[in-house]
Protein backbone atom coordinates (compact mmCIF):
# COMPACT_ATOMS: atom_id res chain seq x y z
CA UNK A 1 0.00 0.00 0.00
CA UNK A 2 1.13 3.45 -0.92
CA UNK A 3 0.79 5.64 1.54
CA UNK A 4 0.76 9.67 0.58
CA UNK A 5 0.98 12.62 3.19
CA UNK A 6 0.22 16.46 2.57
CA UNK A 7 0.74 19.36 4.42
CA UNK A 8 1.55 19.58 7.98
CA UNK A 9 1.40 15.96 8.09
CA UNK A 10 4.81 15.66 6.28
CA UNK A 11 6.71 17.62 9.24
CA UNK A 12 4.72 14.95 11.74
CA UNK A 13 5.84 11.97 9.41
CA UNK A 14 9.27 13.40 8.27
CA UNK A 15 7.66 12.40 4.27
CA UNK A 16 5.42 12.62 1.72
CA UNK A 17 5.34 9.01 0.77
CA UNK A 18 5.79 5.48 2.61
CA UNK A 19 5.38 1.91 0.92
CA UNK A 20 3.94 -0.46 3.29
CA UNK A 21 2.58 -4.14 3.37
CA UNK A 22 -0.53 -4.02 5.99
CA UNK A 23 -2.76 -6.45 4.12
CA UNK A 24 -6.45 -6.05 4.09
CA UNK A 25 -7.33 -3.48 7.03
CA UNK A 26 -10.61 -1.19 7.89
CA UNK A 27 -9.82 3.01 8.62
CA UNK A 28 -9.28 2.18 12.59
CA UNK A 29 -6.39 -0.65 11.43
CA UNK A 30 -4.88 1.81 9.07
CA UNK A 31 -4.98 4.17 11.91
CA UNK A 32 -3.39 1.80 14.36
CA UNK A 33 -0.29 0.88 12.05
CA UNK A 34 0.58 4.80 11.40
CA UNK A 35 0.25 6.00 14.40
CA UNK A 36 2.47 3.43 15.72
CA UNK A 37 4.43 4.00 13.10
CA UNK A 38 4.42 7.83 13.48
CA UNK A 39 3.17 8.89 16.94
CA UNK A 40 2.71 12.77 15.68
CA UNK A 41 -0.11 12.07 13.42
CA UNK A 42 -2.23 11.09 16.68
CA UNK A 43 -3.44 14.79 17.03
CA UNK A 44 -4.51 14.85 13.40
CA UNK A 45 -6.50 12.09 13.24
CA UNK A 46 -10.03 13.95 13.97
CA UNK A 47 -9.49 16.17 11.52
CA UNK A 48 -7.94 14.37 8.41
CA UNK A 49 -9.87 12.43 5.76
CA UNK A 50 -9.01 9.28 4.01
CA UNK A 51 -8.88 8.93 0.55
CA UNK A 52 -8.35 5.56 -1.50
CA UNK A 53 -6.61 5.73 -5.15
CA UNK A 54 -7.89 9.65 -5.37
CA UNK A 55 -11.22 9.45 -3.97
CA UNK A 56 -12.47 10.16 -0.38
CA UNK A 57 -13.86 6.53 0.89
CA UNK A 58 -17.11 6.07 3.43
CA UNK A 59 -16.89 4.86 6.62
CA UNK A 60 -17.17 1.44 6.07
CA UNK A 61 -14.13 1.25 3.73
CA UNK A 62 -11.43 -1.55 3.40
CA UNK A 63 -8.19 -1.04 1.86
CA UNK A 64 -5.98 -3.08 0.76
CA UNK A 65 -1.53 -3.35 -0.46
CA UNK A 66 -2.85 -2.43 -4.15
CA UNK A 67 -4.35 0.73 -2.73
CA UNK A 68 -2.88 4.32 -2.92
CA UNK A 69 -4.18 5.65 0.33
CA UNK A 70 -3.80 9.54 1.07
CA UNK A 71 -4.26 11.50 4.43
CA UNK A 72 -6.25 14.95 3.52
CA UNK A 73 -5.44 17.39 5.98
CA UNK A 74 -8.28 20.48 6.17
CA UNK A 75 -7.11 22.05 3.01
CA UNK A 76 -6.91 25.27 2.00
CA UNK A 77 -6.74 25.69 -1.52
CA UNK A 78 -8.33 29.17 -3.79
CA UNK B 1 -21.22 21.22 -19.56
CA UNK B 2 -17.64 21.77 -21.21
CA UNK B 3 -14.87 21.65 -18.24
CA UNK B 4 -11.54 22.66 -18.56
CA UNK B 5 -9.29 22.11 -15.69
CA UNK B 6 -5.51 23.43 -15.21
CA UNK B 7 -3.57 23.10 -12.12
CA UNK B 8 -0.49 24.58 -13.08
CA UNK B 9 2.82 26.87 -11.36
CA UNK B 10 2.06 29.51 -14.29
CA UNK B 11 1.05 32.40 -13.34
CA UNK B 12 -3.19 32.58 -14.26
CA UNK B 13 -3.20 34.65 -18.04
CA UNK B 14 -5.29 38.14 -17.26
CA UNK B 15 -8.55 37.28 -19.29
CA UNK B 16 -8.85 33.14 -19.93
CA UNK B 17 -12.01 32.27 -21.83
CA UNK B 18 -14.40 30.19 -20.46
CA UNK B 19 -14.97 28.44 -24.09
CA UNK B 20 -17.80 31.26 -24.81
CA UNK B 21 -20.16 30.38 -27.46
CA UNK B 22 -20.93 33.18 -29.77
CA UNK B 23 -24.89 33.67 -29.55
CA UNK B 24 -25.39 30.99 -26.88
CA UNK B 25 -23.99 32.40 -23.88
CA UNK B 26 -26.07 35.59 -21.87
CA UNK B 27 -23.92 35.07 -18.78
CA UNK B 28 -20.25 35.08 -18.41
CA UNK B 29 -19.32 35.09 -14.67
CA UNK B 30 -15.64 35.13 -13.67
CA UNK B 31 -13.88 35.09 -9.84
CA UNK B 32 -10.13 34.83 -9.15
CA UNK B 33 -8.52 34.23 -5.55
CA UNK B 34 -5.85 36.77 -4.34
CA UNK B 35 -2.67 36.23 -2.75
CA UNK B 36 -3.44 39.09 0.17
CA UNK B 37 -0.51 40.47 1.71
CA UNK B 38 -1.04 39.29 5.13
CA UNK B 39 -1.47 36.06 6.58
CA UNK B 40 -2.64 35.55 10.60
CA UNK B 41 -1.90 39.59 10.58
CA UNK B 42 1.80 39.02 9.30
CA UNK B 43 2.90 40.27 6.03
CA UNK B 44 4.01 38.19 3.65
CA UNK B 45 5.14 38.08 -0.01
CA UNK B 46 3.65 35.34 -1.37
CA UNK B 47 2.14 31.64 -0.57
CA UNK B 48 3.30 28.34 -1.76
CA UNK B 49 0.27 26.17 -2.71
CA UNK B 50 0.63 22.34 -2.35
CA UNK B 51 -1.97 19.51 -4.14
CA UNK B 52 -2.65 16.19 -4.72
CA UNK B 53 -2.56 16.17 -8.30
CA UNK B 54 -5.23 13.77 -9.76
CA UNK B 55 -7.26 13.63 -6.53
CA UNK B 56 -7.51 17.44 -7.01
CA UNK B 57 -8.72 17.48 -10.54
CA UNK B 58 -10.69 14.92 -9.96
CA UNK B 59 -12.51 16.21 -7.26
CA UNK B 60 -13.30 19.76 -9.17
CA UNK B 61 -14.43 17.66 -12.01
CA UNK B 62 -16.71 15.75 -9.63
CA UNK B 63 -17.64 19.34 -8.06
CA UNK B 64 -18.97 20.87 -11.19
CA UNK B 65 -20.84 17.54 -12.35
CA UNK B 66 -22.84 18.22 -9.11
CA UNK B 67 -23.36 21.71 -9.19
CA UNK B 68 -24.24 21.79 -12.68
CA UNK B 69 -26.79 19.51 -12.48
CA UNK B 70 -28.58 22.30 -10.45
CA UNK B 71 -27.31 25.16 -12.13
CA UNK B 72 -27.73 24.52 -15.82
CA UNK B 73 -24.25 26.23 -17.07
CA UNK B 74 -22.19 25.72 -20.78
CA UNK B 75 -18.89 26.02 -19.63
CA UNK B 76 -16.84 26.42 -16.76
CA UNK B 77 -12.85 27.04 -17.07
CA UNK B 78 -10.84 26.49 -13.78
CA UNK B 79 -7.26 27.23 -13.29
CA UNK B 80 -5.70 26.63 -9.79
CA UNK B 81 -2.11 27.65 -9.23
CA UNK B 82 0.11 25.61 -7.26
CA UNK B 83 3.90 26.48 -5.73
CA UNK B 84 4.71 29.95 -5.04
CA UNK B 85 2.46 32.32 -5.85
CA UNK B 86 3.43 36.17 -5.06
CA UNK B 87 0.93 38.82 -3.05
CA UNK B 88 -1.65 40.54 -5.85
CA UNK B 89 -1.65 37.42 -8.04
CA UNK B 90 -4.49 34.92 -8.47
CA UNK B 91 -4.25 31.17 -7.04
CA UNK B 92 -7.68 30.69 -8.57
CA UNK B 93 -9.57 31.55 -11.23
CA UNK B 94 -12.97 30.37 -12.70
CA UNK B 95 -14.65 31.43 -15.37
CA UNK B 96 -18.45 29.94 -15.96
CA UNK B 97 -20.34 30.42 -19.11
CA UNK B 98 -24.47 29.53 -18.95
CA UNK B 99 -27.60 31.21 -21.11
CA UNK B 100 -28.67 32.76 -17.62
CA UNK B 101 -27.09 34.58 -15.15
CA UNK B 102 -28.36 33.14 -11.94
CA UNK B 103 -27.13 29.82 -12.76
CA UNK B 104 -23.64 30.84 -13.92
CA UNK B 105 -23.21 33.17 -10.34
CA UNK B 106 -24.26 30.49 -8.25
CA UNK B 107 -22.07 27.94 -10.03
CA UNK B 108 -18.77 30.28 -9.45
CA UNK B 109 -19.43 30.96 -5.79
CA UNK B 110 -20.91 26.97 -4.65
CA UNK B 111 -18.01 25.84 -6.79
CA UNK B 112 -15.73 27.73 -4.17
CA UNK B 113 -17.50 27.12 -1.08
CA UNK B 114 -16.73 23.05 -2.08
CA UNK B 115 -13.09 23.79 -3.04
CA UNK B 116 -12.58 25.21 0.08
CA UNK B 117 -14.21 21.90 2.04
CA UNK B 118 -12.84 18.90 -0.73
CA UNK B 119 -10.39 19.51 -2.90
CA UNK B 120 -7.01 18.69 -2.01
CA UNK B 121 -4.95 21.73 -2.15
CA UNK B 122 -2.92 23.42 0.56
CA UNK B 123 -1.45 26.97 1.69
CA UNK B 124 2.15 25.16 2.62
CA UNK B 125 3.74 28.12 3.87
CA UNK B 126 3.69 31.78 3.74
CA UNK B 127 7.22 33.58 2.54
CA UNK B 128 8.29 36.71 3.79
CA UNK B 129 10.06 39.36 0.89
CA UNK B 130 13.45 37.82 1.66
CA UNK B 131 12.63 34.13 1.53
CA UNK B 132 10.19 34.99 -1.75
CA UNK B 133 13.67 36.60 -3.32
CA UNK B 134 15.95 33.62 -2.22
CA UNK B 135 13.32 31.21 -4.09
CA UNK C 1 -15.73 51.66 -1.36
CA UNK C 2 -14.51 53.14 -4.91
CA UNK C 3 -17.33 53.08 -7.47
CA UNK C 4 -16.68 53.53 -11.26
CA UNK C 5 -20.11 54.03 -13.53
CA UNK C 6 -19.32 54.06 -17.49
CA UNK C 7 -22.62 54.40 -19.47
CA UNK C 8 -21.17 54.00 -23.14
CA UNK C 9 -21.87 53.44 -26.54
CA UNK C 10 -18.27 52.03 -26.97
CA UNK C 11 -18.27 48.04 -26.80
CA UNK C 12 -17.03 47.18 -23.25
CA UNK C 13 -13.39 46.39 -23.05
CA UNK C 14 -12.21 42.22 -22.51
CA UNK C 15 -10.62 43.12 -19.10
CA UNK C 16 -12.09 45.97 -17.25
CA UNK C 17 -9.85 46.39 -14.15
CA UNK C 18 -12.28 46.98 -10.67
CA UNK C 19 -9.35 49.21 -9.24
CA UNK C 20 -7.49 46.45 -7.67
CA UNK C 21 -5.29 47.43 -5.18
CA UNK C 22 -2.38 45.15 -4.80
CA UNK C 23 -2.19 43.02 -1.47
CA UNK C 24 -5.23 44.38 -0.23
CA UNK C 25 -7.68 42.29 -2.64
CA UNK C 26 -8.18 38.87 -1.71
CA UNK C 27 -11.37 38.82 -4.63
CA UNK C 28 -12.10 39.38 -7.66
CA UNK C 29 -15.36 39.22 -9.00
CA UNK C 30 -16.65 39.80 -12.77
CA UNK C 31 -19.92 39.47 -14.33
CA UNK C 32 -20.69 40.14 -18.09
CA UNK C 33 -24.32 39.96 -19.39
CA UNK C 34 -24.03 39.09 -23.14
CA UNK C 35 -26.54 39.95 -26.11
CA UNK C 36 -28.06 36.28 -27.01
CA UNK C 37 -28.53 34.96 -30.31
CA UNK C 38 -32.43 35.05 -29.89
CA UNK C 39 -35.51 36.67 -28.09
CA UNK C 40 -38.63 35.78 -27.94
CA UNK C 41 -37.60 32.54 -29.62
CA UNK C 42 -36.87 34.80 -33.07
CA UNK C 43 -33.42 34.44 -34.36
CA UNK C 44 -31.62 38.64 -33.54
CA UNK C 45 -28.54 39.65 -34.64
CA UNK C 46 -28.51 42.71 -31.95
CA UNK C 47 -29.96 44.58 -29.39
CA UNK C 48 -30.94 48.52 -28.89
CA UNK C 49 -30.54 49.86 -25.76
CA UNK C 50 -32.07 53.11 -24.44
CA UNK C 51 -31.35 54.95 -21.09
CA UNK C 52 -32.53 58.04 -18.79
CA UNK C 53 -28.85 58.63 -18.25
CA UNK C 54 -28.27 60.73 -15.18
CA UNK C 55 -30.71 58.80 -13.60
CA UNK C 56 -29.25 55.15 -14.53
CA UNK C 57 -26.56 56.42 -13.05
CA UNK C 58 -27.52 57.93 -9.92
CA UNK C 59 -29.57 54.95 -9.63
CA UNK C 60 -26.39 52.47 -10.06
CA UNK C 61 -24.23 54.55 -7.27
CA UNK C 62 -27.75 54.14 -4.80
CA UNK C 63 -27.81 50.66 -5.33
CA UNK C 64 -24.00 49.82 -4.94
CA UNK C 65 -24.11 52.53 -1.80
CA UNK C 66 -27.00 50.47 -0.28
CA UNK C 67 -25.58 46.70 -0.94
CA UNK C 68 -22.01 47.35 -0.11
CA UNK C 69 -22.84 48.37 3.64
CA UNK C 70 -24.11 44.62 3.65
CA UNK C 71 -21.40 43.18 1.61
CA UNK C 72 -18.49 45.36 2.60
CA UNK C 73 -16.22 45.66 -0.94
CA UNK C 74 -13.41 47.69 -1.87
CA UNK C 75 -14.04 48.63 -5.53
CA UNK C 76 -16.38 48.09 -7.84
CA UNK C 77 -16.92 49.02 -11.90
CA UNK C 78 -20.13 49.18 -14.02
CA UNK C 79 -19.81 49.70 -17.12
CA UNK C 80 -23.74 49.43 -18.88
CA UNK C 81 -23.58 49.64 -22.87
CA UNK C 82 -26.28 51.22 -24.65
CA UNK C 83 -26.92 51.56 -28.48
CA UNK C 84 -26.71 48.93 -30.15
CA UNK C 85 -25.25 45.77 -29.00
CA UNK C 86 -24.42 43.16 -31.35
CA UNK C 87 -25.04 39.05 -30.44
CA UNK C 88 -21.84 37.64 -28.39
CA UNK C 89 -21.05 41.31 -26.96
CA UNK C 90 -21.57 42.16 -23.62
CA UNK C 91 -24.07 44.82 -22.96
CA UNK C 92 -23.22 44.83 -19.20
CA UNK C 93 -19.73 44.47 -16.76
CA UNK C 94 -19.48 44.53 -13.61
CA UNK C 95 -16.32 43.65 -11.50
CA UNK C 96 -15.54 43.89 -7.69
CA UNK C 97 -12.68 43.80 -5.57
CA UNK C 98 -13.28 42.84 -1.66
CA UNK C 99 -11.00 41.23 0.71
CA UNK C 100 -13.33 38.50 1.01
CA UNK C 101 -15.05 36.15 -1.72
CA UNK C 102 -18.29 36.31 -0.36
CA UNK C 103 -18.81 40.11 -0.20
CA UNK C 104 -17.97 40.15 -3.84
CA UNK C 105 -19.93 37.45 -5.11
CA UNK C 106 -22.85 39.13 -3.00
CA UNK C 107 -22.35 42.25 -4.29
CA UNK C 108 -22.21 40.97 -7.79
CA UNK C 109 -25.00 38.69 -7.60
CA UNK C 110 -27.17 41.46 -5.93
CA UNK C 111 -25.92 44.21 -7.99
CA UNK C 112 -27.47 42.75 -10.98
CA UNK C 113 -30.79 41.80 -9.43
CA UNK C 114 -31.34 45.56 -8.73
CA UNK C 115 -29.87 46.52 -11.98
CA UNK C 116 -32.84 44.78 -13.53
CA UNK C 117 -35.12 45.76 -11.07
CA UNK C 118 -34.55 49.51 -10.53
CA UNK C 119 -31.69 51.32 -13.28
CA UNK C 120 -33.89 53.07 -16.28
CA UNK C 121 -32.11 51.27 -18.83
CA UNK C 122 -34.89 49.28 -21.55
CA UNK C 123 -33.94 47.04 -24.74
CA UNK C 124 -35.56 49.07 -26.87
CA UNK C 125 -35.69 46.61 -30.16
CA UNK C 126 -33.93 43.39 -31.58
CA UNK C 127 -32.54 44.02 -34.43
CA UNK C 128 -32.41 41.33 -37.26
CA UNK C 129 -29.01 40.77 -39.67
CA UNK C 130 -30.61 43.43 -42.38
CA UNK C 131 -31.13 45.55 -39.84
CA UNK C 132 -28.27 45.30 -37.91
CA UNK C 133 -25.96 45.76 -41.31
CA UNK C 134 -28.38 49.14 -42.46
CA UNK C 135 -27.54 50.46 -38.98
CA UNK D 1 -42.31 70.91 -15.58
CA UNK D 2 -40.49 68.43 -17.95
CA UNK D 3 -42.39 65.46 -19.02
CA UNK D 4 -40.00 62.48 -20.06
CA UNK D 5 -41.47 59.29 -22.15
CA UNK D 6 -39.20 56.16 -22.26
CA UNK D 7 -39.38 53.02 -23.98
CA UNK D 8 -42.78 51.96 -25.88
CA UNK D 9 -43.78 55.12 -23.92
CA UNK D 10 -42.26 57.05 -26.49
CA UNK D 11 -44.70 55.14 -29.33
CA UNK D 12 -47.66 55.60 -26.69
CA UNK D 13 -47.35 59.24 -26.72
CA UNK D 14 -45.22 59.86 -30.19
CA UNK D 15 -43.04 61.92 -28.64
CA UNK D 16 -39.87 61.71 -25.73
CA UNK D 17 -40.24 64.83 -23.94
CA UNK D 18 -43.03 67.19 -23.16
CA UNK D 19 -42.87 71.03 -21.77
CA UNK D 20 -46.71 71.39 -19.49
CA UNK D 21 -47.54 73.59 -16.71
CA UNK D 22 -49.27 71.85 -14.39
CA UNK D 23 -48.79 73.70 -10.92
CA UNK D 24 -48.60 71.53 -8.45
CA UNK D 25 -50.15 68.40 -8.63
CA UNK D 26 -50.05 65.13 -6.68
CA UNK D 27 -49.30 61.31 -8.64
CA UNK D 28 -52.82 61.09 -9.29
CA UNK D 29 -53.40 64.67 -10.46
CA UNK D 30 -50.78 64.43 -12.96
CA UNK D 31 -52.18 60.73 -14.38
CA UNK D 32 -55.22 62.38 -15.30
CA UNK D 33 -53.46 65.43 -17.24
CA UNK D 34 -51.11 62.92 -19.17
CA UNK D 35 -54.03 60.78 -19.66
CA UNK D 36 -56.61 62.94 -21.28
CA UNK D 37 -53.37 64.33 -23.45
CA UNK D 38 -52.50 60.88 -24.40
CA UNK D 39 -55.29 58.48 -23.60
CA UNK D 40 -52.80 55.43 -25.06
CA UNK D 41 -51.33 55.74 -21.61
CA UNK D 42 -53.91 54.70 -19.47
CA UNK D 43 -52.86 51.09 -20.35
CA UNK D 44 -49.74 50.92 -18.87
CA UNK D 45 -50.23 53.30 -15.94
CA UNK D 46 -50.25 50.01 -13.30
CA UNK D 47 -46.76 49.51 -14.31
CA UNK D 48 -45.10 52.93 -15.18
CA UNK D 49 -43.35 53.89 -11.91
CA UNK D 50 -42.88 57.88 -11.94
CA UNK D 51 -39.38 60.05 -11.38
CA UNK D 52 -38.58 63.10 -9.99
CA UNK D 53 -35.71 65.28 -10.80
CA UNK D 54 -33.76 61.78 -11.36
CA UNK D 55 -35.05 59.93 -8.46
CA UNK D 56 -37.90 57.73 -8.00
CA UNK D 57 -41.15 58.86 -5.51
CA UNK D 58 -42.74 57.60 -2.83
CA UNK D 59 -46.18 57.58 -3.39
CA UNK D 60 -47.07 61.05 -1.41
CA UNK D 61 -45.44 62.78 -3.80
CA UNK D 62 -46.15 66.18 -5.45
CA UNK D 63 -44.81 67.29 -8.79
CA UNK D 64 -44.48 71.14 -9.79
CA UNK D 65 -43.65 72.76 -12.76
CA UNK D 66 -39.85 73.46 -12.35
CA UNK D 67 -39.64 69.45 -12.01
CA UNK D 68 -38.30 66.90 -14.43
CA UNK D 69 -40.84 64.56 -14.41
CA UNK D 70 -40.07 60.95 -15.61
CA UNK D 71 -42.46 57.73 -16.49
CA UNK D 72 -39.98 54.83 -16.11
CA UNK D 73 -41.71 51.58 -18.00
CA UNK D 74 -40.63 48.27 -16.30
CA UNK D 75 -36.62 48.30 -16.94
CA UNK D 76 -35.03 45.83 -18.85
CA UNK D 77 -31.09 46.74 -18.65
CA UNK D 78 -28.61 43.88 -18.46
Amino acid sequence: MKILFFAHLRDATGCAEVERTFGVVDAAGLWQKLISEFPALEKSRASVRLARNGEYVDPGAQFSDADEVALIPPVSGG
Amino acid sequence: MKIEIQITTDAIAENAQAGVQHGEVGAWAEFRGLVRGEEDGQPIAALEYEAYLPMAEREMRRILGELSARHPCLAATIIHRIGVVPVGEAAIYIGVAARHRAAALALVAEFMDRLKQDVPIWKRRALTAAELKAN
